[in-house]
């Protein structure tokens, strides 16, 4: 059985200066209660590696509001004004990946593979300082993998030992996350005894996630 | 006719049936509204869903189903819901038939800018520069000027989204096709003259003997 | 609704010389008789990209016994003696390649990626004649991406627009392929009317399948 | 006890309480036998499972749920199925606490070759080569010489499965450890010699001390 907190007990577990991988888009498929928490404790300069920063004072928006996060990397963060002052004054280092290729670093992260070869954002500023790699006569761009200290995602169901199953489209970044974090801590929204989610319905196996987040009361 | 809706109308004659299509946020969403049934053209959003279908009556939506924009949708029966990696794998691997987004500026190479304004709007890239270097059709959907400036210029001022030619453009007064000899003014918005055009682009346009005027299915 | 077709039908599709990709784990999850059809059709010079070749005479060893495969790309043949006599021979030139390379490959194929990096088979004799790149010093070894003619798969259920749903061990390379394939063949167990398959439930979009094999009478 | 029942039950008592472990088929497999239950370890396999159980009773298996040989398996409650490239994910990406395979030959570097005999055997390299370069610990479990001649040597003769060294190498003789230092030898088999095992083996030992008899956890 895989270990279950409360989120205010779970986000003692992470240090400031963690570097974290959160699930989401656009706070769907996010792991709000425990981003609640982690915005309620304090912490400081966070490295956050996700997809976009949702809206202000939303899911990561609260902990980019809390003044949580020193490093960004992500592929958009159009819909949060207060992300882009940050970046604009230089408070949050932000790095900015195309989607697909964010995506695609965090899955080598966590699948032990050396990089992404791929042709988006070739030659666009995007891809300034990258390593390019001629393979029989064409030039594709590397993108080096991301891992984390910790993976923060979110599941429809989990079982108790930790599979999970996830819904329509808050699925996204959440299961390919779960192979990337060092400690991985899943919010689902309901935890069921083992063996009632089926073998092939289970999209990540509970042998990656570390740790549940107790239901809401 | 609102320009918008011309540009939706004209965008929608271009998708093929049983393609498979992504649609920007904003303006290239309403392309939708204009597709013939029949035509089984599939839509899918990069945030994770194939078979995607507009915002459900209100009440009846999930704030677990969505569009790349993070608003509501529904979905069409035979939907299928993918990870964010299969997304793109779908859209980088030339599975996506055709993309259909906004543009900042494009230019006389057919090169696109719609990612940022350097110092002012930094949105991010987020899904563009895939779906520019990885779509087999990227079409341009936009107002052909910006407060009276145009939008098409001889050469982008600013950051590129992909070094790939884009497909086609369609604004509210014409289609234009990026080709090896340069931009060629493929057809006219109804009533708009090649003159206004010319005078609302600032990039070299290729005229080649009369240019038609746009087919909507409806009376402008 | 995607065109549905006889065994025989299908393999009208392919021609001789065409590269096909083929599912299947040992013969689990193979299109057993889309297979049994392709043998009796009298093919030559196929080249087959597949795990294995599972046993003599079964499955893909169906195609190797009736002389129809001039090039193999395979991670194990080891349980098909006579796949063994024809690399020998130099009947069949049989490229070898670590299965999670091989896995990777295919999938960068589909997924328009340059290649894969990785450590596996990096200074042994897989590794012979290939590129390795230099990543902050360490090394890699490129693996180029793989893509098909025809990938031939198998699957659980269907439905008539193509979606595909996997059962348990039968699952493995299927749905990797069905991204790399120019034209994708599915034979399924059942095919539903459209709508059955829950969303979350499609292992693979019927958008990039293109053609089924009736259920058998 | 049978010469491949000592090498399953001290092998078995290598494993770890709630980790991940993939055996390999043949004598890798019988390790599962030898396992406490309490200590919740969870088997997979690299066609495609997390939570790979023993063979189902007569009558009770199902052509689709198999194991790397193809022989039908079970599975436990709360077992996952899996693609080929999550599978190969879980293994190269350092989620696999442990690997059990056999060997052709190891030597003194601890190096391993198991997937090739040259012009006579070519049966591939499956996911061996992949275990061996992925997973946290890989353990050797063989009889420690084959028709009488020496496997572990000075240097491997066939070609290698990784060039990364393997982590423990348990025989019906003995159980040794690859280091910088060379082959240390750590145990003797209940009842053998230290200068038996040196004479069934061909790569120099490092013998430091007294060299204590295996645990089994029951009498030999």
């Amino acid at each position: 059985m895989k270990p279950h907190l409360k989120p205010e007990d779970a986000v003692k577990l992470i240090p400031d200066g963690a570097r974290l991988m959160i699930g989401g888009f656009m706070g769907v498929g996010s792991p709000h209660r425990l981003l609640e928490a982690l915005a309620q404790s304090g912490k400081r300069n966070l490295t956050v590696i996700a997809n976009d920063t949702a809206r202000p004072g939303v899911d990561i928006g609260k902990l980019i509001r809390a003044g949580a996060v020193s490093k960004l990397i992500a592929s958009h963060i159009g819909l949060n004004p207060e992300t882009q002052k940050g970046m604009i004054s230089g408070e949050i280092d932000v790095e900015l990946v195309p989607q697909g290729t964010l995506v695609e670093r965090i899955r080598a992260g966590g699948y032990g593979l050396g990089g992404v070869l791929t042709k988006t954002g070739l030659g666009t500023i995007a891809a300034d300082g990258q390593q390019t790699v001629e393979i029989d006569g064409e030039l594709w761009l590397l993108a080096k993998p991301l891992k984390a200290d910790f993976a923060l995602i979110a599941a429809d169901q989990a079982d108790y030992s930790g599979n999970l199953q996830y819904q329509l489209t808050s699925t996204n970044f959440n299961p390919i996350m779960a192979l990337a974090g060092a400690t991985v801590i899943c919010e689902a929204r309901e935890i069921l005894p083992i063996g009632m989610i089926p073998p092939d319905v289970v999209k990540t196996p509970g042998v990656v996630v570390d740790y549940l987040i107790e239901r809401a009361a | 006719m609102k320009p918008e809706e011309i540009i939706q109308r004209r965008v929608a004659r271009e998708l093929k049936p049983n393609s498979l299509v992504n649609l920007g946020i904003g303006l290239p969403t309403g392309v939708a509204k204009f597709i013939d049934e029949h035509d089984n053209i599939l839509f899918e959003s990069e945030n994770g869903i194939v078979g995607l279908a507009a915002k459900p009556p209100e009440g009846m939506d999930d704030p677990d189903l969505t569009d790349a924009g993070g608003g509501t949708v529904s979905a069409i029966p035979g939907a299928a819901t993918i990870d964010s990696a299969y997304s793109f794998g779908l859209i980088r691997g030339g599975h996506l038939d055709a993309t259909v987004l906004g543009a900042l500026e494009v230019d006389e190479e057919g090169l696109l800018a719609n990612w940022v304004v350097p110092g002012k709007m930094v949105p991010g890239m987020g899904g563009a520069m895939d779906l520019v270097t990885g779509a087999r059709r990227v079409i341009v959907a936009m107002n052909h000027t910006a407060r009276g400036a145009p939008k098409i210029v001889p050469k982008c001022t600013l950051p590129l989204t992909s070094i790939r030619r884009i497909s086609l453009i369609v604004t509210d007064l014409a289609v234009i096709e990026p080709t090896d000899e340069g931009l060629v003014l493929r057809e006219r918005a109804p009533g708009v003259t090649v003159d206004q055009i010319v005078a609302a682009t600032s990039a070299k346009l290729v005229i080649d003997g009369d240019v038609p005027e746009m087919d909507l299915g409806v009376a402008a």
